[in-house]
């Protein structure tokens, strides 16, 4: 049965169920109980951002609040798997990338490989990226590049309340360290979502909608801002294929290159700044194995090589919006060689 | 190792000097006060976190330092902090306003508020991000000779930050003159200091680091003043680094937004009988050195600075798309 | 709260378990000793850190340890941690010498020989990687209720990295049964710990976090015994964690190669006068619970173990291109 | 005047002519003068593999060994370098980044932009990177697209002794925070050096070689594994243009993109993992930027998504070698549309 809730309440409820049915999944991270030793309810937050509100209450044991020691923590979630446990560990901010980076890129990552096969690190590192809350440079960035640069890491990027459950489902009985991406501008976007448990496979790109002049590539939030641009160009006639790869590692790179030997174009819509992006590997994904279907450059609407700024005004410029995926769409359908 | 402060008498420091501590605080609590009221409005963009109530503790150990050749990190709770540096009302007003007359042009907002020609290393929104920072600051005076301190202040979340922690050995085995206060609030976001903080106080940590450890009472500017004015001095004469933990109440929430489900009344009661500013009136018009009418003549003229910032700020333009991709680099 | 531990009797160890401790320090010496000639012949891959001399806390600790519950972390030096929980020294040579029948297939080396199913998290090539993942280790213990306690060594040098400070406080904070090793060989690469560690024992940093700290003779096998039995006692009951620096000296360069110009004497005195197994020699001997003749015996075996691990790692398969891009991830 | 000296003596001699130029460069890293508080003497080992050997002797308030605390002193040098000093920290090796990047990425390079223009920076990290010497997973990654995506910073990779000189002199002297990349296996490589000192421009690409049936880019040490391919395929009369673009940030776009439009065909070669790498972010730009140049397929040839094996067999497999450059030359040659 499904109903319209929000891209939290997904996440939530993936949360939940997972936690129902299966003990070793555990809940670790900054007030993600909220107010542990504090006078107050115990479930006073619930996260900063309200995701794993309630699950305290139902699952007291297992729903750690942590000092502000990232690299303990999530190193802590590592450790665990390693011993039989599912931790979901929240990073809160992306951007705290750096203070725990080892942990996840030299530790949980490397173990089976580095190990000769004989680990098992079932963890998955939740955070929120990208711009759009006013937060500044430190707290609105769309890192999943560094992740997905990361051999033995999985990055997810989920782009609506749908994905954000089957992903998260996922993610937690996946078997290998996950990296989830969740965007903080989304939490309140609504959509339909079963009620009941499922998964949805990574590396399984979805074709959100279909066309046959262009190949639009999308991540996370991009997602619905080039289905936007496709709702717009569809108007003057021009078919775009939206596809939302969900996984930047596995990506589907079959789903991507049949799709641009279809259309002979492509834009990547990734609102991470440009330089070794996504929007880079995607496009040098396509320039190296459907080159011989290319019929225009590769067009990649990205943010701009620079920080996030503060002010609504820049930050609105920063990142990329409909208009821009039109106009690229526009320049690679309008491209004569 | 750990000593406590307590309140001494206006441990001689002339009517200027109070006068400009008291000038100091009570901007601090106008400025948050008025950002409270206008960030209800929905008209202050991003996150606010608000220093109100915790003024003694900037102002008791920046009247210490010197701009020039002092340096100070701070953290996401940064205005007091800028303003007791010495940074203008104005421009912050305005780059929390996100102006290109703020004090980073808007690019920056509350969370990064900084002067470094006052010495402002910036707000910070990594918690533990400044005390590394600091450790340079320190260093280059040091090297200099010019006998500068670096002074990081960070809360009692922030002590557990491995940043933080590396930053205290690092200033000690360097001999660094530094200066780490930490401001103990009782609480990271809705988490209490008395179960983050593994070892009680924080002042605690100072002796792990071979560093000399205090506690003062944040809401009496004279205890703060003097531990600083003592942790300073050492600093400046080659003695090395000092961990002050300052025992404080914040008025509002984490963040403007934040429902404090997780405290009850502590707040009003601080505000009612501990409160800095009422502390320090008390204590200065009972000791004869200043009067309420000084006091009153300060208060009057920091609402007009405030109103006039918070005017100025809205009036002021708004960065354009020009400004999106300049200074990330000095040179291209 | 740093107390000093010194030698006692033999703390009530049977014959079985004494002649257990003495065979793994023996193992873990002709290991590294034999190492140290393979690699000088230039057939050993990579950067290699050798333990020798620091036998008796690897072994004291880990002898207080079961196979399946408890779990160790180690660091670069990690072969001795290794060998006392019972990684199969056949495997940790053939690793070393990079061959599909090593510990890790050969993927790993030195730096990373690893066993799970022993609760062997990895030697770690990141100076502080592992104390993080033994709060993790612990906390799953906890959950489980199944007694288990999580085991982080870590050096002088590691000591001073904030992911170690951190996981002291969460450890503490969370109450976790965890027991930190500082292995205090007074040198990280050519620094000394008498200047890099602020404060001076590292010992005396278990205090800033809220747990009890000790100093053990890293010389003396029953003094680790003894302090880590009651360490481990204390966290398998629910008591938390506590810091025990092990003061104790390194037989050979950081690594292979390294011209020691930063020390003099004191390996030579220390071979000579401190030696782990020679006291141990003595100390049970001494007491009538073992014989020399049994002790030569153990020396015998372990030195035609050794040989063999090195005579087979010699002629084991080297992985082929096929395990390149394998064991990545566990589904694709 | 010019001798033969190594990749290690060039680095050795550019900080010892900037240290001796200008009393604001200082050093600092774990035993870069070596044994602080040690009984031996205070030089004992000048940096981990020597590039700071003597420093000390000639300077001793300006050299610093730290604690092993890379937050602290990567952090301390930004610090330093805000109060107008010009640090050079090393972090040893580049896989050490994890514990530490938060200070390089969310405080150096953001300084300038978050505080509207008013910061100067001048910090040089130096950090060891790449494969070669069995230093397994954790001690042989290059990890330069993951600083590459950070703006504000900027990213050196010399490729030679000359290069390492000139570019260390210029990373000194610029103002904004850079990232040293130094690989590891070349140290003892030798070449010609000016004994003056002298600087290397950043984002100028050199043009190691000229070709006009093949652009081949390639960074750091991969620019000699391209020469070698060239040398190679000159024998059989193919023509490569190799070209080393010194710096990954800033890139010189226009060298490449000229080159390839006179050859018609790229081969990027990068020690990296594949995804979100260099190789990607050249392959896009000129996928974006001359595709109407294009004649094939764009190659990359990389390390494989996987950690770095410590097995010497494995470890050679695992470093892109000139065969396989002239194989993806091979094949873009032999492309038919
Ligand atoms: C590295 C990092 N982790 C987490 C956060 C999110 N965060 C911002 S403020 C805060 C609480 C800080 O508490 P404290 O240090 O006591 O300062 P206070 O807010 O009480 O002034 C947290 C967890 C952050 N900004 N940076
Ligand atoms: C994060 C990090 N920084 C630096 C290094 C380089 N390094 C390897 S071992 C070592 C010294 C470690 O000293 P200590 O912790 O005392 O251990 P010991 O070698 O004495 O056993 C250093 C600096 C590293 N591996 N990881
Ligand atoms: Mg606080
Ligand atoms: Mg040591």
């Amino acid at each position: 049965m499904a109903r319209t809730i929000s891209y939290r309440e997904a996440l939530n409820e993936a949360l939940m169920q997972e936690m129902e049915r299966d003990a070793s999944v555990i809940v670790m991270g900054e007030d993600n109980a909220g107010g542990a030793g504090a006078p107050g309810e115990p479930d006073a937050w619930g996260g900063v951002l309200g995701v794993t509100k309630g699950l305290y209450g139902k699952f007291p044991g297992r729903v750690l609040d942590t000092p502000i020691s990232e690299s303990a923590f999530v190193g802590a979630a590592v450790g665990a798997a390693t011993r039989g446990f599912r931790p979901v560990a929240e990073l809160m901010f992306i951007d705290f990338m750096g203070v725990c980076f080892d942990q996840i890129f030299n530790q949980a990552a490397k173990f089976r490989y580095m190990f000769g096969g004989k680990a098992v690190t079932p963890v998955v590192i939740r955070a929120m990226y990208g711009a759009g809350l006013r937060a500044a440079a430190q707290h609105s960035q769309a890192l999943y590049p560094l992740f997905t640069n990361i051999p033995g890491l999985k990055v997810v990027i989920p782009s609506s309340p749908y994905e954000a459950k089957g992903l998260m489902i996922q993610s937690i009985r996946d078997d290998d360290p996950v990296i989830f991406c969740e965007h903080k501008a989304m939490y309140d976007t609504t959509g339909e979502v079963p009620a009941e448990s499922y998964t949805i496979p990574f590396g399984e790109a979805n074709v959100v909608r279909e066309g046959d002049d262009v190949t639009i590539v999308a991540f996370g939030r991009m997602v619905s801002v080039a289905a936007q641009a496709a709702d717009e160009l569809a108007k003057s006639g021009v078919g775009c294929e939206v596809i939302d790869p969900r996984t930047t590692s596995p990506l589907d790179a079959d789903t991507i290159i049949e799709s641009v030997a279809n259309t002979g174009r492509l834009v990547v819509v990734d609102e991470s700044t440009p330089r070794c992006s996504m929007a880079s590997d995607v496009s040098s994904l396509v320039a190296k194995e459907a080159f011989g279907s290319l019929r225009a450059p590769i067009e990649m609407v990205t943010a701009p090589h620079t920080p996030v700024p503060f002010s609504p005004v820049l930050e609105d410029l920063y990142v990329p919006d409909a208009q821009r995926v039109v106009n690229a769409v526009k320049t690679v359908t309008g491209w004569e060689r | 190792m750990t000593e406590t402060f307590t309140s001494r008498p206006a441990a001689g420091l002339d009517d200027k000097s109070l006068l400009r501590a008291y000038r100091t605080m009570r901007t601090i609590r106008d400025f948050e006060e008025r950002l409270h009221d206008e960030f209800a409005t929905g008209e202050i963009p991003g996150f606010v976190h608000l220093y109100a109530g915790e003024e003694a503790s900037a102002t008791g150990v920046c009247s210490n330092l010197d701009d020039d050749r002092d340096s100070i990190s701070s953290t996401h709770r940064g205005h007091g902090h800028c303003i007791a540096k010495g940074v203008d009302v104005k421009e912050m007003m305005a780059e929390i306003y996100g102006r290109t007359t703020g004090s980073c042009h808007g690019k920056g907002g509350s969370m990064h508020i900084a002067d470094l020609s006052k010495g402002m290393l910036g707000a910070n929104g990594i918690v533990g991000g400044g005390p590394p920072l600091i450790c340079g600051t320190a260093l280059a005076a040091k090297l200099r000779g010019d006998g500068g301190v670096g002074v990081a202040f960070f809360g009692d979340g922030g002590s557990n930050q491995g940043t933080t922690l590396e930053s205290l050995n690092l200033a000690s085995v360097w001999n660094l003159p530094a200066v780490f206060v930490a401001e103990n609030n009782g609480y990271a976001e809705a988490t209490s200091a008395a179960w983050s903080v593994g070892g009680g106080d924080i002042a605690n940590r100072a002796a792990a680091f071979g560093m000399p450890g205090v506690i003062v009472d944040g809401f009496d500017f004279f205890a703060v003043h003097e531990a600083a004015a003592q942790a300073v001095e050492r600093a400046r004469n080659g003695g090395g680094p000092t961990l002050i933990e300052v025992k404080l109440t914040r008025y509002y929430g984490h963040f403007e937004g934040d429902q404090q489900t997780y405290r009850s009344t502590e707040v009003a009661e601080a505000r009612e009988k501990l409160d800095c500013l009422k502390r320090f009136r008390r204590t200065v018009t009972g000791s004869g050195q200043l009067t309420d009418g000084q006091l009153d003549q300060v208060d009057a003229e920091v609402a007009r600075l405030i109103d006039e910032a918070v005017e100025e700020a809205k009036a002021a333009p708004q960065p354009t798309r020009a400004d999106l991709d300049t200074d990330v680099y000095i040179s291209y």
